[in-house]
């Protein structure tokens, strides 16, 4: 039983019950979480060969970015924008409920079919790593279902703000994938804070545009962003 | 030093936000004129190969970055002219916006890191955005919401492409820089089925960006709802800058022996690209959509030629530069009948050659253009793409193309012609057509033409040196 | 070659110039107008002293964009094309001088002068046009620039639309032939024309119909002819004129060009040309009886007489499959020297139109009558053209006409299908000829004879000086080549050499027979003035007075009573009914006193219908219920991203 | 195939001119034979020629000098035809290889002359006429064509009225291809009995202008043009008929008196025949004429086909 495998339970949850929150604010609160886990994992994974002190500070980096200035800014956007606090899905909250599930059980079957396919190749090349492979089942279960569920949300959901939350679910869920597959990634920081950059930006600007989509359209329903078409 | 191209836009974008109007626009000229320096020292290797961490200057990424710089040149020019018709409330931001968003397409050609170019790809999107809801308009709001969202996920999809791109590496226990030039190296020993998988993650996520259909929901309405210089932009830069993407990952593909699969993907793509513009293009509204559904069907054409190689492929480089140059003067010429007109129906809109002879003369000469008439490029491209495409044995590929070019052209003639020539029921003219205004848009329909009858070696070499590592040279 | 190019710069700087002095109207009309009669003349000289005299083919190579060459040669092919081409633009420039005379359009006109030097120009190079690449481009030069021809009167519905059809159809043509470039290029490997006859049969046979459909919607071969009877109205006459007279040409040209170069060996090749002769003849004739729009009437003869030079080409692909030389010379010969005649009399019949219209106001004949009188010189040539058009003697129509009889009659020897082609084809211009003349005879005798039908037609007079001098001349080349024929008939025969199998044919004994008809003609004109002179002697002195003509005891005739040209050619549409469409509008008589009845009938024409209702339509509906796809939902937009990744993971 | 010129012929010529007036009135007697009357002498076409010649004109005034020009044209067309064809055996004064297309095509000629000088009148009577006369020589002009392609193929080439009747390949009843010359022979006689406008195609007799053809078209004409025009019919009736005779009997017997002889006497009967079947058949309705053109063509068409087989 490693730990990591709590950090992504936890995960999985955060996902599920994001799935059937009613509210926004209980909505963000949940991504908040969901990110900080998210930034802990490579370090709990990493344990097999210490800590090193700027995995520290670059997970204390992730933490602050994912876990406290996003959630942030969507605290902010939510409350100077929303008039109805509710999610007002298009789907109902248990359909996407289960349709979380059904998205726990596609990923394990497809973590599955890639192992049998290619963990025999990997631990041959990787032995010293059998353990570590063994987690990133979970992990990789972890990571499709979690960008499953975003995708869910983004498709699923009526208001601009939840589909931005769909987004850093999605964002979370690759960055898990990635977690699970290319470590090499990892190893190289100036990438890692260039992505995060724009995934800061991304959300900055999104908040930008709610913010304008509400003084014009008094509401950030997405039915409302309908009127360009052919 | 090949950052500048991408850091001296940055610091004077920045820079313009702060500064007063008139000095901005100083800067955003002098910005392009430099630009323009520095790219022209990059194309003759001034400053030697050049080979960094995360950049390098790959041929077709010097292509598309001449054509950006060269562009970008006349977009401002018609900015400064159009900025003084229009008084806009921000102009320091849409200005500041333009020389960012100029930066982050100048990283992207110079990229040569997978994740480092990802990077720069979401960049374009988030400094374009400012660009599109600038007004704040009803509808540029919602255009700009769904393109940064859409894009957004697409370009998200596109990052787990590029892990699995990486994972193939890794799995077979081999470690270089995740740059796309060392990655041709090894290509063969990458694991074919992660290879596959992230082809398909990145060509759907960057396909996004270009418009490739079914993933070019976006477009039409990003295009149509932004402000005339940034359309042209979006339209002559940007979704080349994003096809880099698609075009580098078939490389790949090619260097590790999945051409194949590659170029079918990639031609599927194109087809529906082309069906669907043709859908929309027939009895369309309004100018601008019919414009930007153009865009679509252009870019499907160039992925076609680039799927099938050869002399289509050398083709579809060639599209690429004249698309570029035609499309943007298209954009510019229909920013100008937006100022005379003040609507973007094409009901209302009569008798531009009537009312506004220059902007008439140009936007209908584009038109002509972007049909494949010659004096201009299109018509040679085209052709070679037609040749290439029978030479390869694709005939099914072939007919579709040809079918729903000639729906394009019926349906994008009926309207433009009725805008040129059929009278309108009013005359009033909100602004007339001026000379600097109507100038940027010919300048780059006469390089067009001239690239058409003279295209110097140094373009053919680099597009010979592109194409050399999807199918071979010209004549294969 | 340098005079050749020469010319090409001289017409050039004639449009250049008309764009450049469009300030002074009449000065610029001057200038242009100058500048192309004299670089057609120098191009016409050229080409005539190639064509006359066997000079070696001239080679112009330069190489352009890299990847291919601009490159150009004339041989006699191209010398025989080149002449019409510039005979016919000089003339019509000519003719345009005082035709078009608005100067309150001076812009438009200089345009109209600017893109007509190109169209000139654009023909002769697709003539030259020596490897694929450059044939592409010329040809599509000359598209582009002669649509801008036809829309000179851009602000009447009926031009933009005819303006559209021709775009449609000239662009969805070059594509199909660029398709037919693609097969051969995939075979040889080559832009270049050298090694085309090497290339296995079957691609041979689709490149060459692929390029048939593309040139053959040039030509206006019924089906693909509809854009046709749109665009010679539409346009102005001059324009209609080279482009009936030698634009559609250029279609032939192009089959003829790429015949030659694939050197095929089946007799299909033949015989599918002569069924399209066939049904473009005929059904081009009897379309044209049915119109009454006299423009568009002799568009359709365009349709009818590409027939015929399909028949000709026809007999002589036939010939040359089955190895009978005669036929092969003559059929070719016939076909091309039909080329040069329906260049001349085509072009001046539309020259007479554009007179009568631009006098009258009208192109409905059934409002014209009696203008012979009125305008006595263009009733003359509009009469030669006519008899030349419908291939009677003295005039230059039945020459070709009669060269296309002698090859096809050389066919019957022939055994199997190629003897039944062989007599359709005889038949046909049999039936073409006939349908002609009684098309012409209506066109002229309502048009020009009897008496005028409307007021419209009371007012006219003879047009100005350029005009009248441009179809003297087109009239004196008809009766000069229906008399003189030998050395036209050896041009076209030495054209027709180009083919290998006859390249080595003596001509020589045949001339007899074309002296023999020259003299024939000579004797019949004597005869003529024999008999004339016996009449005038036998009307000497005898009382000759003139009054009303006889209305069969009728006591008030109007000209409201004469025969019009629907009723004149109804029995014979009526003839044809399950291919040709007649709508008939006839309110009746219904009461004891008779009120006001109207009648009025409409051809429709039935490739244009099956177009509509098999293509047009099916595709806009089909595409139609696709437009739900922006349907403006983002939720739906992202949906599409995840389908299509589940789609591509499925066909990983 | 050279430009032939016979003095003899020429001679043989002018007296069967002269004699087309008189088998004109062979007709109408044999008319009026059955008629059971009495009827005009057999010269009258003569008298009437003459009359005519010593007579004036009246010109409408919607004349042009097309009005003039036709009856000219319409005569010296027919008048050539008898030059390139051989009468009773002898060559004809005139020949060439191809001279039937051009013959043929001199005929069209005419008609369109006519036809325009019908027009010139203004008269919708004549108008009348000119569409129906236009619309009827079109297909007979079928006929005739397929029947060129049928003799081409029998005498192996020929393309002269000189080659079919001469040579070791001649085209006649005695042949050894009668049954196919059988076939041409009616149709031949109904290309003759449309071409010259007689019943059941036509009624020259007849005096209602709705029902006439080539009468029709001659209303206005008077005087000398109207005598031109006559003697054209004339020309052309005489060419058809010495078409059939040169087909129903081979020229052979040396003397050229017998031969003469026998072409008269068969022209004689001919002409008989003609008026007996204008005598005992009605007159078409004007809807069934083309059908009757049709059929001729339908026959020739027939026999060609068959020759895929005999020859």
């Amino acid at each position: 039983m490693h730990i990591s495998n709590i950090f992504l339970a936890m995960i999985l949850l955060s996902v599920l019950l994001s799935l059937k929150s009613n509210r926004l604010a209980a909505l963000v609160k949940l991504v908040a979480f969901q990110g900080i886990v998210v930034s802990a994992v490579p370090l709990v994974l990493n344990t097999a060969h210490g800590l090193s002190f700027s995995l520290i500070m670059f997970f204390l980096i992730l933490v602050l970015v994912k876990g406290l200035l996003i959630p942030a800014l969507m605290f902010i956007a939510v409350n100077k924008v929303v008039t109805s606090r509710e999610i007002e899905p298009i789907i109902g909250y248990h359909a996407s409920l289960f349709a979380g599930l059904i998205m726990i059980v596609l990923s394990v079957y497809i973590t599955n079919s890639l192992h049998s396919i290619n963990y025999p190749i990997y631990i041959a090349n990787h032995p010293h790593l059998a353990d570590f492979a063994a987690n990133h089942k979970l992990l990789l279960v972890t990571g499709i279902t979690t960008m499953g569920s975003g995708l869910i949300l983004l498709m699923t959901r009526r208001k601009a703000i939840t589909q931005v939350i769909g987004y850093l679910m999605m964002e979370n869920g690759i960055y898990l994938i990635g977690t699970a597959l290319a470590k090499v990634v990892h190893a190289q920081y100036v990438v890692e804070f260039a992505v995060l950059l724009d995934l800061l930006v991304a959300v900055l600007v999104m908040g930008i545009v709610l913010n304008n989509i509400n003084h014009t359209f008094d509401d950030v329903d997405t039915a409302l962003l309908g009127q360009l078409k052919d | 030093m090949l950052q500048f191209v991408f850091i001296i836009p940055l610091i004077a974008g920045i820079a313009v936000f702060f500064l007063p109007v008139k000095t901005g626009r100083v800067v955003l000229l002098s910005t392009a004129v430099i630009h323009a320096f520095f790219t022209t020292m990059e194309w003759f290797k001034l400053t030697g190969p050049l080979q960094t961490r995360y950049f390098s200057n790959s041929p077709e990424g010097m292509l598309l970055l001449a054509i950006l710089s060269f562009l970008f040149i006349f977009i401002s020019l018609y900015t400064v002219f159009y900025m003084s018709e229009v008084e806009m409330s921000k102009e320091p931001t849409f200005n500041g916006c333009m020389l960012l968003f100029l930066s982050a397409m100048s990283m992207v050609t110079i990229a040569d890191h997978i994740i480092m170019f990802w990077v720069a790809v979401e960049a374009t999107t988030l400094m374009s955005a400012p660009l599109i809801f600038i007004r704040r308009s009803k509808e540029s709001l919602e255009a700009t919401w769904k393109y940064v969202l859409i894009c957004s996920v697409g370009i998200a999809l596109a990052l787990l492409g590029c892990f699995f791109v990486i994972f193939s590496m890794e799995i077979s226990d081999i470690h270089v820089r995740i740059s796309f030039t060392s990655l041709y190296a090894i290509a063969p020993q990458l694991n074919p089925l992660w290879l596959k998988a992230g082809f398909i993650f990145i060509v759907i996520g960057y396909g996004t960006k270009v418009g490739l259909a079914p993933m070019h929901t976006w477009l039409p309405d990003a295009h149509s709802e932004s402000p005339t210089p940034a359309s042209a932009l979006l339209s002559g830069a940007l979704l080349n800058c994003a096809f880099l993407g698609v075009y580098r990952c078939h490389q790949l593909m090619f260097a590790a022996g999945l051409g194949e699969y590659s170029s079918n993907v990639l031609i599927a793509f194109g087809l529906a690209s082309m069906l669907v513009s043709a859908v929309f293009i027939l009895n369309q509204k309004d100018y601008k959509r019919m414009l930007a559904y153009s865009s679509i069907e252009n870019m499907g054409i160039i992925t076609i030629g680039i799927g099938i190689g050869g002399l289509a492929a050398f083709g579809a480089m060639l599209h690429i530069i004249h698309h570029s140059l035609i499309k943007s003067s298209l954009f510019l010429s229909a920013g100008n009948m937006l100022l005379g007109y003040g609507t973007k129906l094409i009901d209302k809109t009569g008798g531009v050659l009537r009312l506004f002879p220059k902007t008439g003369i140009t936007f209908f000469a584009g038109f002509v253009g972007i049909s494949g008439f010659p004096p201009f490029g299109l018509f040679i491209s085209e052709l070679l793409i037609i040749l290439g495409a029978i030479k390869a044995g694709r005939y099914v590929t072939v007919s579709i193309f040809i079918f729903s070019l000639i729906l394009i052209f019926a349906g994008a003639a009926k309207l433009v012609m009725q805008m040129i020539f059929k009278d309108n029921e009013n005359d009033e003219i909100l602004v007339p057509d001026k000379w600097p205004r109507a100038l940027p848009p010919i300048i780059l329909l006469l390089t067009s033409l001239v690239l058409t009858i003279w295209l110097p070696d140094s373009i053919y070499q680099t597009i010979q040196n592109v194409i050399s590592s999807i199918g071979g040279p010209v004549n294969g | 070659m340098n005079i050749f190019f020469l010319a090409i710069l001289l017409i050039g700087a004639g449009g250049v110039l008309a764009l450049a002095a469009f300030k002074s109207y009449s000065l610029m009309k001057t200038g242009a107008v100058l500048a192309i009669i004299g670089g057609c003349g120098l191009g016409g000289y050229d080409a005539v002293k190639r064509l006359l005299q066997h000079t070696e083919p001239a080679v112009y190579n330069h190489t352009w964009l890299q990847v291919s060459t601009f490159s150009l040669k004339i041989d006699t092919v191209s010398a025989f094309f080149l002449v019409s081409v510039f005979v016919v633009s000089a003339v019509a420039a000519l003719y345009s001088f005082q035709y078009l005379n608005d100067a309150k359009r001076a812009t438009a006109t200089a345009a109209n002068y600017f893109f007509y030097a190109l169209l000139i120009i654009s023909m002769a190079l697709v003539v030259c046009a020596n490897n694929l690449v450059t044939f592409a481009l010329a040809w599509e030069l000359m598209s582009i620039s002669s649509f801008f021809l036809v829309i000179y009167d851009v602000q009447k519905k009926a031009t933009r639309d005819a303006g559209y059809i021709y775009f449609i159809f000239t662009q969805a043509g070059a594509l199909f032939i660029f398709a037919g470039f693609g097969f051969l290029y995939s075979n040889t490997g080559s832009v270049g024309f050298e090694a085309l006859a090497s290339i296995p049969d079957s691609a041979k046979f689709i490149a060459f119909i692929l390029i048939l459909i593309g040139c053959g919607s040039k030509a206006g071969i019924i089906p693909l002819h509809i854009w046709l009877p749109y665009a010679h109205p539409a346009a102005p006459s001059h324009v209609s004129a080279v482009m009936s007279g030698v634009m559609i040409k250029i279609g032939i040209y192009g089959i003829v060009r790429f015949y030659l170069l694939l050197e095929p060996t089946s007799a299909l090749f033949g015989q599918i040309v002569i069924v399209l002769g066939i049904i473009s003849g005929i059904l081009g004739v009897v379309y044209a009886i049915g119109k009454h729009d006299i423009k568009r009437l002799l568009a359709y003869h365009s349709v009818e007489n590409i027939g015929i030079i399909l028949l000709g080409l026809g007999i002589g692909m036939l010939g040359a499959a089955t190895g009978n030389k005669t036929m092969a010379a003559f059929g070719f010969a016939g076909g091309l020297l039909h080329v040069f005649n329906h260049s001349l009399f085509k072009s001046l019949l539309f020259m007479g139109a554009g007179a009568v219209i631009q006098q009258t106001g009208t192109a409905k004949i059934d409002q014209l009558g009696g203008l012979i009188k009125k305008m006595p010189v263009t009733g003359r040539t509009f009469l030669v053209g006519s008899i030349s058009i419908s291939g009677l003697p003295p005039f230059n129509g039945f020459i070709s006409e009669f060269l296309i009889y002698y090859g096809a009659f050389q066919g019957l020897q022939l055994q199997g299908a190629s003897f039944l082609f062989s007599i359709l084809a005889i038949i046909s211009l049999a039936v073409i000829g006939g349908l002609a003349a009684a098309c012409f005879t209506k066109v002229v005798g309502v048009v020009f004879l009897g008496e005028p039908r409307s007021d419209l037609a009371v007012r006219a007079s003879e047009p100005g000086f350029s005009m009248v001098l441009a179809q003297l001349i087109l009239a004196a080349l008809c009766l000069t080549i229906g008399v003189w024929p030998d050395y036209f008939v050896q041009a076209a025969f030495r054209a027709s050499q180009a083919i290998p199998l006859v390249a080595d044919y003596e001509i020589t004994q045949f001339m007899p027979i074309i002296t023999n008809i020259s003299r024939t003609v000579i004797l019949f004109f004597l005869l003529i003035l024999v008999v004339s002179i016996f009449r005038r002697f036998s009307y000497a002195g005898k009382e000759v007075t003139r009054s009303g003509t006889w209305g069969c005891g009728f006591t008030q005739p109007t000209v409201r009573m004469q025969y019009t040209g629907t009723s004149y050619g109804d029995t014979i549409v009526d003839f044809f009914r399950p291919f040709v469409r007649v709508r008939k509008k006839y309110s009746g008589i219904n009461k004891i006193f008779p009120g006001e009845t109207t009648y009025s009938s409409h051809i429709h024409d039935i490739s244009e219908i099956g177009l509509n209702t098999f293509v047009v339509h099916p595709a806009l509906y089909l595409l139609n219920k696709l437009r739900w796809i922006q349907h403006g939902n983002i939720q739906l937009y992202i949906g599409y991203i995840v389908l299509a990744i589940v789609v591509m993971l499925i066909f990983i | 195939m050279e430009f032939t010129f016979s003095f003899a012929s020429l001679l043989l010529l002018l007296v069967v001119f002269s004699l087309a007036p008189l088998f004109m009135g062979v007709i109408l007697k044999v008319k009026a034979f059955f008629g059971g009357k009495q009827g005009a002498p057999l010269l009258i076409k003569y008298y009437t020629l003459i009359k005519l010649l010593r007579k004036g004109s009246v010109y409408s005034t919607s004349t042009t000098f097309i009005f003039k020009l036709g009856p000219i044209v319409s005569f010296v067309t027919a008048f050539m035809l008898l030059l390139f064809f051989p009468f009773a055996g002898l060559s004809p004064v005139l020949s060439f290889h191809g001279d039937v297309i051009m013959l043929f095509y001199l005929l069209g000629l005419g008609r369109f002359f006519t036809v325009l000088a019908a027009l010139d009148t203004a008269s919708p009577f004549e108008g009348m006429g000119a569409a129906r006369e236009v619309f009827f020589s079109a297909l007979a002009e079928a006929t005739i064509f397929i029947i060129l392609v049928l003799f081409f193929r029998l005498s192996g080439g020929s393309l002269s009225f000189a080659e079919y009747f001469s040579g070791n390949q001649v085209v006649n009843l005695w042949s050894q291809s009668a049954a196919l010359i059988i076939l041409v022979l009616i149709a031949l006689f109904i290309i003759l009995l449309t071409e010259n406008s007689r019943v059941p195609v036509d009624d020259p007799a007849t005096h209602l202008e709705l029902t006439m053809i080539h009468e029709v078209m001659i209303l206005d004409h008077s005087g000398p043009d109207l005598a031109l025009i006559e003697m054209g019919s004339f020309c052309k009736m005489l060419f058809y008929s010495a078409f059939i005779t040169c087909m129903l009997y081979p020229f052979h017997t040396g003397i050229a008196v017998f031969n003469f002889i026998i072409f008269i006497t068969i022209m004689t009967l001919l002409y008989a025949g003609i008026g007996l079947v204008e005598s005992i058949t009605a007159r078409y309705k004007m809807d069934m004429v083309p059908n009757f053109i049709l059929t001729s063509f339908a026959l020739v068409f027939f026999a060609t086909i068959l020759t895929m087989e005999l020859v």
